[in-house]
């Protein structure tokens, strides 16, 4: 793939001697990359190595507290993004940074309206956010506020906001982990598309296999130092995870005993959210992991948020054989059922607090002596929580907000958990997780139904569901539209369902 | 493969939703238009609600610089204070008698007030962007400023346009018509207009709105946020000045008590409008609509025979309520 | 020379009249300190009963023989007053009264006529234009407001003359203009107004100018500010009276106040001022154009 | 694995720095009262500075409830009129002679401001929860009512406890003193106690911080939002009738004008003590403490006896942009 590009010996952008400290913390230690043009240089590493940091120090929202950038040979220091724009460093973060109030196409040109004499040029602008939208391979109307959009519409219209400033280095911090297959494969013709017109790609994903296929150039990321830098040829997504790790991940989803008992935990019947899903019914037996399968804007989420009373809907719920009503989210949890948001910083976690009060906040009943809260018995459960999940950051008493994200997503999963569900609904659950803590949130997924426990699963990652759910339900356009289980659980049968298409188009999707 | 991800967005729906945003003030100032006529038979005449309007003009024009700031996610709580003071320096200076040429001397005088209103908001600015102190508390200090200021310079009296030249010269401003129409009215349209064309129509109305709705975003796309928030209590000041150049015509005298409590009314006009206190939303045309809707009230408290003078305060009170109640309701049926 | 120290504590100028008190207080403060060599006023001012309270605590701590206070609003610095004169300083109540108007709260009571500024009011309507209807623009609904609003009903008890309407005005001219603007409205005929304030006149003034409405035949206002006083001197045919209340008063009561304290003339009790008419004749003696008032 | 996750926890720095923001409230107010002794020699002395802390009680009580409210996100401008509602009607009990004994008279009408109090706050946290009014607006329009509402019940005059024998009773509960220390000071003491006991160690404490942090967050947690905010506007409202209960004896009366701009006092206090007026920090302490700082700005305007009386407000304005620019120094600074 890569000598199709025109290849160069002078990288366009170097970083010597790197380092990075966040008070005394160290997150990046003497780190020296180059970038090529017309290369893919994907970034690895678990939760927490710095990927993220690195990359912002890179497009100028950082300050190292050491080393030097060159670009073509010659040392620079940003004093913002803005400048590091100018010199065509554009980067696309984690996490979406767009004003919810303006429309697609006054985020994609903010700060870089076009106008004509005084007045800003809406219908140019929203043309040509029309297109660089779909050359992205969505549609999304450049009109509509950008608070009303799924997230990862959000991520799209990040993108593409990117990518429409003249650029000479692209870097992606996790552009898949909210997108379907389908919107996965369209990016990634686009960063090869970008590759092919002699531009620097750095891309950080934790889906190994998708790194495989697009990168030139691995590097990886260990604890803030940098492990290795390999010729992307030379390893298979295995060695990529051994290198992370640091040990072997021979196998990312655990072994299920198939004999979940088909006493039903959950029953739902015609039941609607108006506006987003409408007569679904499903069952949910108890230890059994039901996913759900869709496309983005499929009504998942919203479904879901409606059974646990989060959103106003109508229809019938059974929880163990008996009708049940969740005015609001309160009542499911005391009958047994949590729900994490996929949105994990604008619903999930206090980014201003720190880990402890995010950790208790759902389940602060358990932690009361008398009136008063037993801030001891919180910091005990924090301690067990970030050994049992594996959350890593500097110290303990961070706020939630300086956690990396895949540090987020596990803390919001021990928040969760400490409620002792019954049923478990997790949104995206590895959404931005690596490849290690993965594989430990699959086992714990796994090891709630072993203990009777039942759990739905909401992913865009098919090979995800296939490999740890029992039987998937697909939806599609706010319906259910199928159900697969058994040999029928792959990948081609799942988007044949979930797109409508035809079994031959579905194959090309899924190859 | 492409056309497949490609699906619909709600548009349309999304669209509607906006408009009913938009429109809701609106629909509460005809509610309030039907109940006054029903209060006396004198509301709807010409003369009575070109009154209304035209004495809403103060509250209007200020209301509309509210909205810049209040959209990029400040508050002024000294504009109040703000009118009298400018308005005090502007008749003391007519009163010096600095220059001979009655004409002159009143456009001096104007452009003076155009400016000291500037630099006011240029100071709110300052204070709350560079030095960074809640907008709230801030403005609040140079609200006791501005006052203090007056107080001092009127020596707690009043100070009074001396010259009758200058008033006879100045009256038009405020009791003049144009084609029928009192000029306030046609003030408050150009101001409104104008505001209009910055906050939607520039770059710089676009940066306000990025501001109030996310200032990491806006820094990030390199928007200078304190220089945008800054001129967002300039515009204010200038709106501040325009309110004043309207209001010393009117009176021809200011004096300490001169626009106490406006802020609040024009706060209040601003969200009766439409535009959220958070920030990021930003209806030049609904915070005129919330100044009328104001001036209407106290004018049907006025007009309706059966309020009893003490409670008018109370049903004022719940009146606003009650608009806010009929916008919601408007918004949520969407 | 003895050395006292007198504290005179009165409200904000928060409009025209209080500026005239504040006005007059100092004036008064540095005649006396200039003929009393040892006699040193403290003159504060506070803009609400609340801070008046502090306001007196605040006089106490720096130790004062004598205290002139001119009440915001009487009944909630009853008790406050109550603390100075307990302590042994001789108080002088100036113009509001607490509903117990008493030696246990003041020594002397120096006292513009609240009720009597509504009754000459009254009187000069029912008299001038006996069949007149009035409307009526109170100020903020505070005590003395109460006062001077039942001394004009009882002044026009009995008679023709008829109230349309009162409506509050705040004693702020903006306010009263915009009730007389609806006034105007709602009344097709209007003979009088009565607005109790002379800032408030300012704003009725203007309005019936810019309704160029002719029915109105006379605007009574009070007070006896400079404008009003000139304008009644000058003969304007909508202010042919004012009703005095003197904001002056103060600096009486500070004059008596000292002569206390130096023995010349004891004066205990009451001295009330009377709420003068002021005609074109008379109205030379009551303008003061150096006041801001 | 889990090894790695267990690095070095820093807490003395994070200490430090959590320090510097609570305590910078307190340096300004060490900076005023170093500036009071330059002012007057009696500044420092114990009678002038117990008097200053007791007359604080009732902005310092009131701010108390207003950190809650402010916490969680809302606002309350209604405060200043609410003390003059719950005071009027609490007068107009005790003089209706409906109990004959005093003691169980006095008893009975403080309950009964509670009661009202409370009352109060719940139709505010209603106002703004249930129907989804923004809190600035909705509590304007409430703070119109209760205004208007007294103004009515006192038709225009003051209502004035009337009987001495109740009068003599009640008056030690803000004259009084126990160990020397005035009654009113034990009040604020206690209130803020019980008030940072309910905000920093009980469960409702939490998730009013919650509420105020992410609202969303806060909901999918399974916090009830509307019930969370609503009891801040209740406890708010008991804060005021404590205000009430000391406010009584004081004056013995109120009138229509009672409590104005209070409402604005006790938020700069809050905003003043360190609490973020967008909610999601809640310091009592720093409140009670930002109470002080202006009492004390206003006490050393009086004693000092060089400034003019004209000016006092604008140099209060000045004083508390000043004492803002401290703290964000200090902060800045960690
Ligand atoms: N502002 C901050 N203050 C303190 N620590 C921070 C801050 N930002 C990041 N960190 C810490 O720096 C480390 C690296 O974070 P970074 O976001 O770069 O990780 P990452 O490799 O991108 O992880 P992920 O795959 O989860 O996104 C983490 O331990 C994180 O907690
Ligand atoms: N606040 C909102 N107002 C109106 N429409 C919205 C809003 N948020 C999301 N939508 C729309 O609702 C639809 C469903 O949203 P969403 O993408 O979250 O569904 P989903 O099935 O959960 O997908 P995924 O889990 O892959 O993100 C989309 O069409 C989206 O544009
Ligand atoms: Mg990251
Ligand atoms: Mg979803």
């Amino acid at each position: 793939m890569a000598d199709a590009a025109a290849t160069r010996d002078m990288p366009v952008m170097q970083v010597e001697g790197l380092s990075k400290s966040f008070g005394p913390v160290e997150v990046l230690r003497d780190i020296g990359l180059s970038f090529h043009a017309g290369k893919v240089h994907a970034i690895i590493g678990e939760n927490g190595a710095g990927k993220s940091t690195l990359m912002k120090i890179l497009a100028g929202h950082l300050e190292p507290t050491n080393g030097t950038i060159r670009i073509d040979g010659e040392p620079v220091t940003f004093t913002g993004p803005v400048e590091a724009e100018a010199r065509g460093i554009v980067l696309v973060h984690q996490e979406i940074l767009l004003a919810p109030d303006l429309t697609v196409a006054q985020n994609l040109f903010l700060g870089r309206e076009l106008s004509n004499g005084l007045m800003v040029d809406d219908r140019v602008m929203n043309e040509r956010a029309a297109k660089a939208v779909r050359d992205l391979g969505v549609k999304i109307d450049p009109r509509v506020v950008v608070g009303r959009l799924s997230i990862a519409q959000r991520q799209l219209v990040q993108i593409a906001r990117a990518l429409l400033v003249p650029h000479r280095v692209a870097i992606f911090d996790e552009p898949t982990a909210s997108l379907t297959p389908v919107e996965t494969e369209a990016l990634l013709k686009v960063i090869d598309d970008i590759r092919n017109s002699g531009i620097a790609v750095l891309y950080i994903s934790h889906r190994l296999p998708e790194v495989k296929t697009i990168a030139d150039t691995v590097s990886v990321l260990r604890d803030g130092n940098l492990v290795a830098t390999h010729p992307a040829a030379d390893l298979q997504p295995v060695d990529m995870a051994r290198l992370m790790v640091g040990r072997d991940v021979s196998k990312l989803y655990p072994d299920r005993h198939a004999a979940a008992t088909r006493r039903p935990a959950l029953e739902i019947e015609d039941f609607s959210v108006p506006g987003y899903a409408s007569h679904a019914s499903f069952t949910l037996g108890k230890g059994e992991i039901l996913g759900f399968a869709g496309l983005v804007g499929a009504g998942r989420t919203e479904l879901l948020e409606g059974v646990v009373g989060l959103r106003t809907a109508h229809g019938a719920v059974k929880l163990a054989g008996k009708p049940v009503h969740f005015a609001n989210v309160h009542d499911s949890m005391r009958a047994g059922i949590v729900y994490l948001s996929e949105d994990r910083k604008g619903k999930g976690l206090l980014l201003q607090q720190d880990l402890r009060v995010n950790l208790t906040l759902a389940s602060l009943g358990r932690f009361m002596r008398g009136l008063v809260i037993d801030r001891r018995k919180e910091r005990a459960a924090l301690d067990r929580a970030i050994g049992e999940f594996d959350i890593r950051g500097g110290r303990k008493e961070m706020l939630a907000g300086q956690l990396s994200g895949g540090n987020q997503q596990k803390l919001l999963l021990a928040k969760m958990m400490m409620l002792e569900p019954e049923i478990v609904v997790i949104d995206e659950p590895t959404r931005g997780i690596d490849i290690g803590t993965k594989e430990q949130i699959y086992k714990f997924i796994a090891r709630l139904a072993e203990g009777g426990k039942s759990v739905i699963v909401i992913s865009s990652e098919m090979p995800e569901l296939i490999g740890i759910c029992d039987r998937i339900v697909v939806m599609r356009a706010g319906r259910i539209v199928g159900e697969v289980t058994g040999e029928h659980m792959t990948e081609n049968e799942i988007v044949v369902l979930a797109t409508g298409a035809t079994a031959e188009e579905a194959a090309l999707v899924a190859e | 493969m492409t056309d497949l991800a490609a699906r619909s967005t709600k548009t349309q729906r999304s669209l509607k939703d906006l408009d009913l945003r938009a429109v809701a003030p609106f629909v509460a100032l005809l509610l309030l238009l039907i109940l006054g006529t029903f209060a006396n038979p004198n509301f709807l005449g010409v003369d009575n609600l070109l009154n209304v309007l035209t004495r809403s003009a103060f509250i209007a024009i200020i209301a509309i610089g509210a909205t810049f700031v209040i959209s990029a996610g400040g508050l002024d709580l000294s504009v109040g204070s703000m009118v009298a003071f400018v308005a005090s320096l502007m008749i003391m200076f007519m009163n010096s008698g600095a220059i001979a040429d009655p004409a002159l001397m009143l456009v001096t005088a104007m452009v003076l007030a155009i400016v000291i209103g500037a630099a006011c908001g240029w100071a709110n600015g300052i204070i709350t962007t560079v030095f960074q102190i809640e907008p709230f508390i801030a403005t609040l200090g140079t609200m006791g400023i501005f006052r203090g200021l007056t107080t001092w310079l009127s020596q707690g009296g009043a100070i009074t346009l001396r010259s009758p030249d200058l008033q006879n010269l100045y009256r038009p401003a405020y009791f003049g018509q144009v084609l029928g129409v009192p000029v306030p009215i046609i003030i408050i349209v150009a101001t409104a207009a104008i505001g209009a064309f910055v906050l939607y129509r520039t770059r710089y109305g676009r940066h306000v709105i990025a501001v109030g709705s996310n200032e990491d975003v806006a820094r990030y796309s390199g928007i200078s946020v304190n220089r945008v928030r800054t001129v967002t209590y300039i515009i204010q000041g200038l709106c501040v000045a325009v309110a004043v150049l309207l209001y010393v015509p009117r009176l021809g005298s200011t004096s300490a008590t001169t626009g106490t409590l406006w802020e609040l009314q024009a706060i209040t006009a601003v969200v009766v409008g439409g535009t959220a206190l958070r920030g990021g939303v930003g209806r030049i045309w609904g915070s005129i609509c919330g100044a009328f809707i104001l001036e209407i009230v106290g004018n049907i408290m006025l007009l309706s025979n059966f309020i009893s003078e003490y409670l008018i305060g109370a049903i004022q009170g719940a009146i606003i309520i009650i608009a806010m109640l009929v916008q919601r309701s408007l918004m949520r049926r969407n | 020379d003895q050395k006292f120290t007198m504290g005179v504590s009165i409200p904000a100028a928060d409009h025209g009249w209080t500026a005239g008190v504040v006005y007059h207080a100092e004036r008064v403060a540095k005649l006396l300190m200039a003929e009393h060599p040892g006699l040193n006023v403290i003159v504060k001012t506070s803009p609400d009963a609340a801070s008046q309270a502090n306001a007196l605590q605040d006089l106490a701590v720096q130790g004062i023989n004598a205290l002139v206070i001119l009440p915001s609003d009487p009944d909630p610095l009853v008790n406050a007053i109550k603390q100075v004169k307990d302590k042994g300083a001789f108080v002088t109540l100036v113009d509001r009264a607490p509903s117990s108007n008493d030696d246990s709260v003041r020594d002397l009571y120096v006292a513009g006529n609240n009720p009597a500024l509504g009754a000459v009011a009254g009187k000069y309507i029912k008299e001038h234009t006996p069949d007149a209807q009035v409307v009526v623009i109170r100020g903020l609904p505070i005590p003395i407001d109460q006062q001077r609003q039942d001394g004009f009903d009882k002044a026009i008890e009995g008679s023709n003359v008829k109230v349309l309407e009162k409506q509050f005005g705040n004693w702020n001219r903006d306010d009263a203009f915009k009730v007389m603007q609806d006034y105007l409205t709602k009344y097709p005929k209007i003979d009088v107004v009565w607005c109790q304030d002379d800032d408030m006149a300012v704003g009725v003034l203007q309005a019936i100018e810019q309704a160029k409405r002719t029915d109105i035949q006379y605007v009574i206002a009070g007070a006896g500010s400079k404008d009003m006083v000139k304008k009644v001197m000058d003969g304007d045919k909508l202010i042919p009276v004012d009703v005095l209340y003197p904001p002056a008063m103060i600096g009486t009561a500070m004059e008596l106040t000292a002569a206390n304290l130096y023995d010349k003339v004891p004066v205990r009790g009451n001295y009330i001022l009377d709420a003068t008419l002021i005609t074109k004749d008379n109205a030379k003696d009551f303008y003061f154009p150096d006041s801001p008032f």
